[in-house]
């Protein structure tokens, strides 16, 4: 058994509304010392595998096909232990 | 002439659109369940407004994998004409028959109310009935319609005419040069965040949405007559 | 997932250490449940009998009272008693409501609270076989300067609108009223509306021995389990992360089981659907089972689990969301369970419909649970509680609202002040973030007294509002309470339409102290008057008590819901002035009644003296006049005088379509009085020039007081009063106080 | 300058629908090997920092008062260099 922990960000050119509110809602309650937030998703998907490299080609087709949308969107990730 | 709206599980104004289609252009009009794989019989496909699977990955994301998407694809490519609202916009584009992405809006809230569009290309299969640069009213509801594209693609848009509505006034949601609606290249494909379907009677806040659908249908009607004829 | 293990109480450890006290039971109630089983019962069952006979599932402290409800009426097809209330609409269309309160869970975790308050009523009404085509909710806060209370109100208001936007049922009004009492204790009720036709009404029953039961929906898990379970556990790190999981809504799941249960029904194969809400599978099919004189055996084996080694206590406790209890004729289930799979929705025949009026329950093989079905659902306690009149009910008849408010030197300020209070305010900020449109049927938007809806294919629709003003029920429980009514009454008819029936959502304190018991009499009292006055029964309800924080109750507040039938969409009326020129003419009579309005918290901050007062026959009749003008083409626009009176009216009046209106008054009473009393019975039309004789003769025929004040027209709003320019103010800056007042506060 | 990068998910015992609808999504584009998927919020912070220790107990409170809604998410977060 292996987890992927899987990183989802917009991408650096695209505006992120939600890391700008966030980063003003810090300084309103007297954070200020954050420069920027940035915010994004992050998957847990436990799979069922034991083939480790198989594991990799495959989160990478997921992430790819659905997990990430590559037009404003970048994505990483890593295979752990389950 | 026969109108397909596909149903998608999550999809909400699916009856919003098919009262649309039999109240303002009076054609038959089915409710296609997305499982669906055959629209060989529709000349014309809705695709509806929405939360497709919750939208809880990202809108569109799921329902883009659907087994009538491949059908949708492929009519697209017959030149039937195609459209998605709100949630049928955001399921186009992540099946890349239309460019760019909807994020969500500027200002983090969903926004349900009557908004000013420009008619920036009368010259499509959906807007002929308008006048070039005319302002409609038609009503949004979305939490994220803030379309976006890189550089280039938004030059080819302009280039190519494919910018179809802009916001007038105010933009709702940040979208990028107050673009609301786009289609593709061929100009069969059309998406747009605001919902004509919910303006097409006097007792709606407005029924500048009826011409959207009367535009459709004068379409297909020359279509078909030029092939009888030919 | 480790399986988690229980050291459950044996049935001796119960009754000698007293552990049914920890989860709601007292003495005496346990000792009635020792008597009916012949035995102590062991832990599943205390926790059954818990559920059941608590007050949110057994009423028995208001039962008796709610009995002073009038319920019946010739259009009435359902009153309370299952889901919700049913009423007829004609052409053998029926109208389904009803409201609910979901106050502590939001208080709790206001996003999720609020959203799984209104999925909650949404099943309430398609378990009844009706398609759901709108939704409401009333909210009160508190001051809306706290970054407390802001949090809760933007997070109450969030989760209303993703349940409901992603569902895509339109949220289309309500009210939100921001007060001190409501700071610790938030009120969230949510009312749901749909529509049926009369063969297709469904009720909760399970009848036919052998019947199969299906569980169908979101899997079980442990959220929303009593606290008390870890009473038999010992805390500790591992406990607190096993603690009962705040209940998060799947509103997208809801979408499917809604269509699918809709669809199931379209088959006829249904004998009885029951959504699980409060106390879940226990309440479900011990109501069921009940209704039918049956019993239900069910396997807990069976039923879709989200977590690993649950027990049985825990199973029947859950109050995980989005599930639902069918029993369907014998011989189908595979239809019902291939209708479900289509659908992406998890099912499970999980037992069958039994003749020994028992509720029998199995797991792992053993029979955990066995108690007569309707000793749970029938047979809980009743108690007539003790109320005494509350001091400061008695000292607020010395008070006189007027003398304590010196006369304010410019009206204008008052006026723009007033609009911009929050309670008065414009809640576009609220109403914009939910979808008010989907489904198209929406002739009436937020933002005019009552929302309307279409009934499509007939030239019909449905006007609905909720309301109430707690301030009044307050000062005067009975009156106030009549006021709800009669307000709510009053919004709808101003849209043209009548009045069929109420729902209400009782929010109050403790009923064990005696105070607030009788301002819970009262306003039931008042109530029902009005319900009587105005034809309108009560079809059904939630009683929300113990609304406190630290010892102190909330002001008590009986939320009315109230829908109304538009025989003609040509009678679709709003609160706007249409047209320039147009006769503004006002119904009813001003006293000097400032007690518990919005001008008197303004001006003192207090809430005092008694509320204005209500006399039900002129009400009906001022009520009459409205909807017979409108039914015969004279009226442009109708508005009920609420908070902030007369003045706050006619600015509201100017705005939606920014036409102006010059009018002028003659009264004895003080300029401020006349302008912001909040007397009753009163509604502000606007008619054109040729109609206001006909109106007028109409309202004297009528017995109804009626004065042509003057006209429509121009950029101003201009009162003069007595001669003397009392207000002169541009609409843009009354408009923007109004709007702008709570985004501001928002920040 | 510090970056504190912090993971926000639902508690164990709390129903995740969007998990619960990408694991759907997964297994019907094949993805069968996937047993579960929990999805969460993933942050980047930067700090205007030079105190570590300092950084890491302002974080916290950043993650107490805004950043988790502790009535039903988990949070952890490490502090990294900027
Ligand atoms: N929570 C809410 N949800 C939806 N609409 C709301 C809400 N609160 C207020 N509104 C709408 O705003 C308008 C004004 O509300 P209110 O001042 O309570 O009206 P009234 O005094 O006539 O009852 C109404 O149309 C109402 O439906
Ligand atoms: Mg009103």
């Amino acid at each position: 058994m292996y987890k992927a922990v899987v990183y989802v960000t917009l991408r650096q050119s695209v505006l992120d509304p939600q890391g700008h509110a966030v980063k003003g809602a810090l300084h309103s309650l007297g954070f200020d010392e954050v420069k920027d937030v940035r915010i994004g998703r992050y998957l847990e998907v436990e799979l069922d595998t034991s083939d480790l490299s198989k594991a990799e080609e495959r989160v990478s087709e997921m992430c790819e096909k659905l997990l990430a949308n590559t037009v404003i969107e970048d994505y990483r990730f890593e295979i752990v232990e389950g | 002439m026969r109108v397909a709206v596909i149903v998608f599980p999550g999809s909400n104004a699916d009856v919003d659109l098919y009262n649309a289609v039999e109240d303002v252009m009076g054609v038959p009009v089915d409710y296609v369940w997305h499982a669906e794989n055959d629209l060989s019989r529709y000349d014309v496909i809705l695709l509806p407004g929405g939360f497709s699977y919750g939208d809880y990955l990202r809108c569109g994301a799921v329902a883009r994998f659907s087994p009538v998407m491949e059908q949708v694809i492929k009519a697209a490519e017959q030149g039937k004409l195609v459209m998605g609202i709100c949630n049928g916009f955001q399921i186009l584009t992540e099946a890349g028959l239309l460019p760019g992405a909807l994020l969500r809006n500027r200002s983090l809230k969903f926004r349900c109310k009557l908004s000013a569009l420009r008619v920036e290309n009368n010259d499509t299969a959906f807007t002929r009935d308008y006048a070039a640069g005319e302002v409609i009213q038609i009503p949004i509801a979305h939490g994220e319609g803030n379309y976006y594209c890189d550089e280039e693609t938004l030059e080819k848009l302009k280039a190519n005419n494919q910018i179809v509505f802009r916001y007038h006034g105010e933009n709702p949601n940040g979208s990028l040069e107050d673009i609301a609606g786009i289609c593709n290249e061929k100009g069969n494909v059309l998406g747009m965040m605001p919902h004509p379907e919910r303006a097409v009677h006097e007792w709606m806040s407005s029924a500048d949405g009826r011409r959207m659908f009367t535009s459709i249908l004068q379409t297909w009607r020359e279509r078909n007559s030029v092939q009888a004829h030919s | 997932m480790s399986k988690l293990t229980h050291k459950e109480p044996t049935a001796e450890q119960i009754a000698e250490e007293k552990l049914y006290r920890e989860i709601g039971l007292t003495d005496e109630e346990y000792k009635s449940v020792v008597n009916i089983l012949g035995r102590q019962p062991n832990w599943t069952e205390t926790g059954l009998y818990s559920v059941m006979w608590s007050e949110h599932c057994s009423y028995k402290n208001s039962r008796p009272v709610l009995r002073r409800f009038p319920t019946t009426g010739p259009r009435v097809l359902q009153g309370p008693g299952e889901g919700a209330g049913i009423v007829d609409i004609g052409d053998n269309q029926a109208v389904v409501f009803k409201i609910e309160s979901h106050n502590h869970p939001s208080a709790i975790e206001p996003y999720q609270g609020a959203a799984t308050g209104v999925g909650g009523i949404i099943r309430d009404v398609f378990s009844m076989g009706a398609r759901p085509v709108a939704l409401l909710n009333s909210l009160r806060f508190g001051e809306l300067t706290t970054p407390r209370v802001k949090y809760l109100f933007e997070n109450v208001v969030a989760g209303i609108a993703g349940y409901g936007n992603c569902i895509g049922i339109p949220t289309v009004g309500g009210e939100v009223n921001f007060d001190p009492t409501y700071e610790g204790n938030p009120l969230v009720n949510a009312m749901c509306v749909g529509l049926i036709d009369h063969d297709k009404i469904q009720k909760g029953v399970a009848s036919g021995i052998g019947n199969p039961v299906i569980y169908v929906g979101a899997s079980t898990g442990r959220d929303g389990i009593h606290g008390a379970t870890f009473a038999s556990e010992e805390l500790n790190e591992e406990s607190e992360k096993k603690r009962p999981a705040v209940q998060v809504g799947d509103p997208f799941m809801e979408k499917l089981l809604l269509e699918a249960c809709l669809e199931l029904i379209d088959t006829g194969i249904v004998v009885g659907i029951q959504d699980m809400g409060a106390a879940g599978l226990t309440c479900s099919s011990a109501e069921m089972a009940s209704k039918a004189g049956n019993g239900i055996e069910m396997n807990l084996d069976l039923v879709p689990q989200r977590e690993a080694g649950m027990s049985a206590y825990e199973m029947m406790l859950s109050e995980s969301q989005e599930r639902m209890l069918v029993v369907v004729e014998k011989g189908k289930e595979a239809e019902a369970i291939a209708l479900f799979d289509k659908w992406g929705l998890a099912s499970a025949v999980v037992g069958k419909v039994t003749d020994d009026g028992l509720l029998r329950l199995l797991h792992h093989g053993e029979v955990v649970a066995e108690v007569p079905v309707k000793t749970l659902a029938d047979d809980a306690p009743v108690y007539h509680r003790p109320s005494r009149v509350p001091a400061y009910y008695e000292a607020n008849a010395k008070v006189d609202p007027v003398a304590a408010i010196s006369e304010p030197k410019d009206l204008n300020e008052t006026l723009k002040a007033l609009l911009a209070q929050p309670t008065v305010a414009s809640k576009a900020w609220v109403y914009e973030q939910y979808d008010h449109i989907v489904r198209a049927g929406t002739a009436v938007k937020p933002g005019s007294d009552a929302a309307v809806v279409m009934v499509r294919g007939t030239r019909k629709a449905l006007a609905m509002s909720t309301d109430c003003n707690g301030r009044y029920v307050y000062l005067d429980p009975q009156v106030g309470g009549a006021i709800a009514v009669a307000e709510a009454a009053r919004n709808v008819v101003c849209s043209g339409a009548e009045p069929l029936a109420v729902t209400d959502c009782l929010n109050f304190g403790s009923p064990e102290k005696p105070e607030v018991f009788w301002q819970f009499e009262k306003a039931v009292d008042g109530m029902s008057e009005a319900c009587l006055a105005l034809n309108s029964p009560v079809i059904g309800g939630n009683v929300s008590f113990y609304n406190e924080r630290s010892g102190d109750a909330i002001y008590p507040t009986p939320t009315i819901g109230m829908v109304g039938l538009i025989t003609d969409v040509d009678h679709i009326t709003t609160q706007h002035f249409k047209a320039e020129g147009d006769v503004v003419i006002l119904l009813g009579e001003t006293f000097a009644e400032l007690g518990g309005s919005e001008y008197q918290k303004y001006a003192t901050g207090a809430i005092s003296g008694r509320p204005p007062q209500l006399d039900l026959k002129k009400e009906a009749a001022v009520q009459k006049l409205v909807l017979d003008a409108i039914r015969n083409g004279l009226v442009k626009s109708a508005h009920d005088l609420s908070e902030g009176g007369l003045g706050v009216a006619l600015a509201e009046a100017c705005f939606g379509e920014n036409i102006g209106a010059t009018v002028s008054l003659s009264s004895d009473l003080r300029a401020d009085v006349l302008l912001f009393s909040e007397s009753q019975s009163r509604i502000l039309i606007s008619v054109a020039t040729e109609k206001a004789d006909e109106v007028l003769a109409l309202a004297g025929e009528m017995g109804v007081p009626a004065q042509a004040i003057g006209q429509t027209g121009g950029e101003q709003l201009v009162v003069n009063i007595n001669g003397v320019e009392a207000v002169h103010a541009p609409l843009t800056a009354l408009k923007a106080a109004w709007k702008d007042a709570i985004p501001c506060l928002i920040g």
